[in-house]
């Protein structure tokens, strides 16, 4: 099969891409000093406004918790595509013979390791400042890693569909949080399933996840490079 | 009128051959038809006012505007059916650096070379081709000079080994060392089989370098325009 | 019985009203505007390109 | 007779300019006929529903309205794929008008639901599974349409929002599945809006409702592609001209 050598080196792109920017992450601290705190304080923010006294807080954990994810999630993803917009390197990525669905995947991937650490950090945080006793491990294990699929694959999507406009803060959002919708009321389902002990209702959620997630790396894959040529 | 005669063209076929090509700036045309034809191991300057179409020329050429109307083949490619072909043969020096501010040069050098599928070695030649090894290689290209910036655009293109270098202005913010870098590597690379196309405020420096000159002006080339007639610039 | 479905009845009326004048009158809004654009468009553009005319 | 009837129609040709043709204009009149019946039989001589009592006429421009959302959304769907695949534009304009159609029903069908939930539910909204995905399908279409809109060039802009618009149908899928799923799994009376077996006169106030309301959204989707059509036509028609004056700037200078 010819297909074989084109596989290779779209992965080999897409490694070459995601080290380029979880390297990046690593030396701008951009994460580490406004991504986190800021998801740690939307769950501050969010026992402000649920009195935690009254288990308001406790039943809400899990929508709070995927919440939280999406929108200091988006804060990743527009760092993301900022990054590729600077002087020139949109150009540059054009002009590099790198393949589109290579710079998809690797852009993915490094926002999913992002998400990922944001994940096991906003967990933390859950579980100290609500007081959340864990359990139904698989599943909550299961469901972080198909929905971190899903919203880094759909978010690097629309983020290059929103990249290089001037709009581009403003769309980004508009276009992702309806299509995230899914996820957000799969994933918050599926922990409750987990947290309440009744993980045979979650199993299903972990497998619409999926099919989003399968959906979006296909479209990603042949739909980067036409979006990739106007900027 | 005396378009190109078969006779006095190259045998080999010109590495850039444009006839009428017309290139959008959203509705602005800012080519509006023009002629051009290099060959091979030519080095040639491009001049003329600002707005002219110096920059969009050279972008076009590298394929990334699109040609909307005219002929226009770079490198045996026709950019009308895919200019993404083209892409990776050609080096473009464009105004911006082309590099992430956070990461070093060397890691800029290198990522843009294993983008570009050459040896990382090549990565490591050309910065220290262009005085960028040692202390300065560890550098965030944030906290470099203007000058320090374009000679790390310039070694990534360097290590890409393009087959066609798109210089726009390289002189630009380089002192008279980084100068003379520039023209020494333009003539190695000419001498080395590439083709090289630049743009330059530098006119005694450029003139000098340059096989051939090429004025532009309201989107065309000048110097075709007024001989070669307007039948086949349409 | 008769007199509870016929009270129940008037108080839908105004909901089935409002319903259906905001149907027709969306509908026919957004005709009108997209007939007045096309025919301040339609003024630019020479007959020829207007190819269903 | 009949030379009149030539004479007028040619002078409708070349006369009054408007997005109208013969074609369109048939289209409209039997498009009025069939509004003007769907008002006789749905508000008129069909009889209020044992269950829902007069509330059941809100359905027939309901559901019909509904239906032709998604139908919509389809049309966008099939537009961007066949523009993405064979660089159509003709499709790409499809895909808008479809769009900006599907939009306007979606708003219709979400107003016309609350309008009926209010007598039936005692309050406008209900998470009913069919209304949110409504609602949903109403931001994804907006979504599109503000990519669509972008103050961009046209190949910026159209391929965008063909991406955009081919994913809205796996979108809708996986959001009325989600949706869907959600509503069950929580045990709360799902009150499904076409439910009610519907018989006689009220089935055929629903079929002239589906008819007629087809009719307008058809003529509604030709007459805003040929207006996006013009848009087209008049963005590219200085160019040439901006040509010319692009290589005078050259001479002169």
């Amino acid at each position: 099969m010819n297909s074989c050598p084109a596989v290779t080196i779209m992965l080999s792109d897409a490694w070459l891409i995601a080290r380029k920017d979880l390297k990046l992450e690593i030396r701008s601290r951009v994460a580490l000093n406004q991504v986190i705190p800021f998801a740690l304080l939307v769950l501050v923010l969010f026992a402000f406004a649920l009195d935690p006294d009254r288990g308001l807080l406790e039943k809400a954990t899990p929508g709070l918790y995927w919440i939280a994810v999406l929108f200091s999630g988006l804060l990743a993803m527009q760092r993301s595509f900022a990054v590729e917009a600077a002087d020139g390197v949109t150009d540059a990525l054009r002009l590099s013979g790198l393949t589109p669905s290579g710079i998809y995947l690797g852009k993915t991937l490094s926002v999913a390791v992002q998400l990922l650490v944001l994940e096991v950090l906003l967990g933390v945080g859950v579980a100290v400042l609500y007081g959340t006793s864990i359990t139904g491990w698989l599943l909550l294990l299961a469901t972080i890693v198909v929905a971190t699929a899903a919203i880094s694959t759909a978010g690097t999507l629309f983020g290059v569909v929103a990249a290089g406009l001037r709009v581009r803060e403003t769309l980004l959002p508009l276009l992702l949080l309806p299509v995230l919708a899914p996820v957000l009321i799969g994933s918050t389902r599926a922990f409750e399933a987990a947290l309440s002990g009744t993980p045979s209702e979650g199993w299903p959620w972990v497998g619409l996840m999926s099919v989003f997630a399968a959906v979006y790396v296909v479209a990603g894959i042949f739909g980067f490079g036409p979006l990739m040529e106007e900027s | 009128m005396e378009p190109d005669d078969p006779t006095f063209r190259s045998v080999t076929a010109p590495v850039v051959h444009l006839r009428g090509a017309v290139a959008l700036l959203g509705r602005f045309p800012a080519l509006a038809g023009v002629d051009l034809d290099v060959d091979r191991r030519r080095i040639v300057l491009l001049r003329g006012a600002n707005g002219a179409g110096k920059t969009t020329l050279l972008r076009a050429l590298a394929g990334l505007v699109p040609i909307t109307s005219g002929e226009a083949i770079v490198l045996g490619v026709d950019l009308r059916v895919d200019r993404r072909a083209v892409r990776h043969r050609v080096g473009l020096l464009a105004h911006g650096t082309g590099l992430y501010d956070e990461l070093t040069v060397a890691d800029n050098v290198r990522f843009w070379t294993r983008a570009a599928r050459a040896d990382s070695a090549d990565a490591d030649a050309a910065m220290a081709r262009l005085g960028l090894d040692g202390r300065l290689s560890d550098v965030a290209v944030g906290r470099l000079s203007t000058g320090q910036r374009r000679r790390t655009s310039l070694a990534c293109l360097l290590a890409r080994r393009p087959e066609l270098w798109l210089l726009d202005e390289p002189h630009a913010g380089l002192d008279k060392e980084g100068r003379d870098i520039v023209d020494d590597l333009v003539r190695d690379a000419a001498a080395a089989g590439a083709t090289i196309i630049l743009s330059s405020h530098e006119l005694d420096r450029s003139i000098e370098l340059a096989d051939e000159i090429v004025t532009l002006g309201g989107g065309v080339a000048l110097d075709e325009f007024v001989s070669g007639g307007d039948d086949h610039a349409q | 019985m008769s007199g509870v479905l016929f009270a129940e009845a008037t108080g839908t009326w105004p909901y089935v009203a409002a319903a259906w004048v905001v149907v027709f009158g969306s509908m026919g809004a957004y005709a009108l505007v997209t007939v007045v654009r096309g025919r301040r468009l339609s003024k630019k553009v020479p007959p020829e390109k207007r190819r269903w005319s | 007779m009949t030379t009149e009837t030539v004479g007028s129609v040619e002078a409708s040709d070349s006369g009054p300019t408007s997005t109208g043709s013969r074609t369109t204009m048939i289209l409209g009149i039997i498009t009025l006929i069939s509004l003007g019946v769907l008002v006789l039989f749905g508000l008129i001589l069909s009889p209020a529903d044992a269950n829902q009592g007069e509330a059941v006429r809100i359905m027939y421009v309901h559901v019909p309205s509904a239906t032709l959302s998604y139908v919509g959304c389809f049309l966008t769907a099939i537009g961007s794929v066949v523009y993405l695949w064979r660089k159509s534009r003709w499709w790409e304009l499809v895909a808008y008008a479809g769009a900006e159609v599907a939009a306007l029903f979606t708003a219709l069908t979400l107003a016309t639901g609350m309008l009926w939930g209010r007598p039936t539910w005692g309050v406008f909204w209900v998470w009913d599974a069919r209304l949110t995905s409504e609602a949903m399908l109403m931001l994804l279409l907006l979504g599109y349409l503000a990519v669509r809109r972008l103050a961009a060039d046209y190949e910026v802009r159209a391929k965008r929002a063909a991406i955009v618009g081919l994913l809205l149908v796996p979108n809708v899928f996986i959001v009325r599945q989600s949706v869907q799923w959600w509503r069950t799994l929580h045990q709360t009376p799902t009150l499904s809006l076409s439910g009610a077996e519907i018989q006689g006169l009220m089935l055929f106030s629903l079929f002239t409702g589906f008819v007629s309301i087809t009719l307008v959204f058809i003529w509604m989707v030709i007459h805003r592609f040929r207006v996006a059509w013009l848009e087209e036509q008049v963005d590219a028609e200085g160019l040439d001209t901006a040509i010319a004056e692009r290589r005078a700037e050259g001479l002169v200078s």
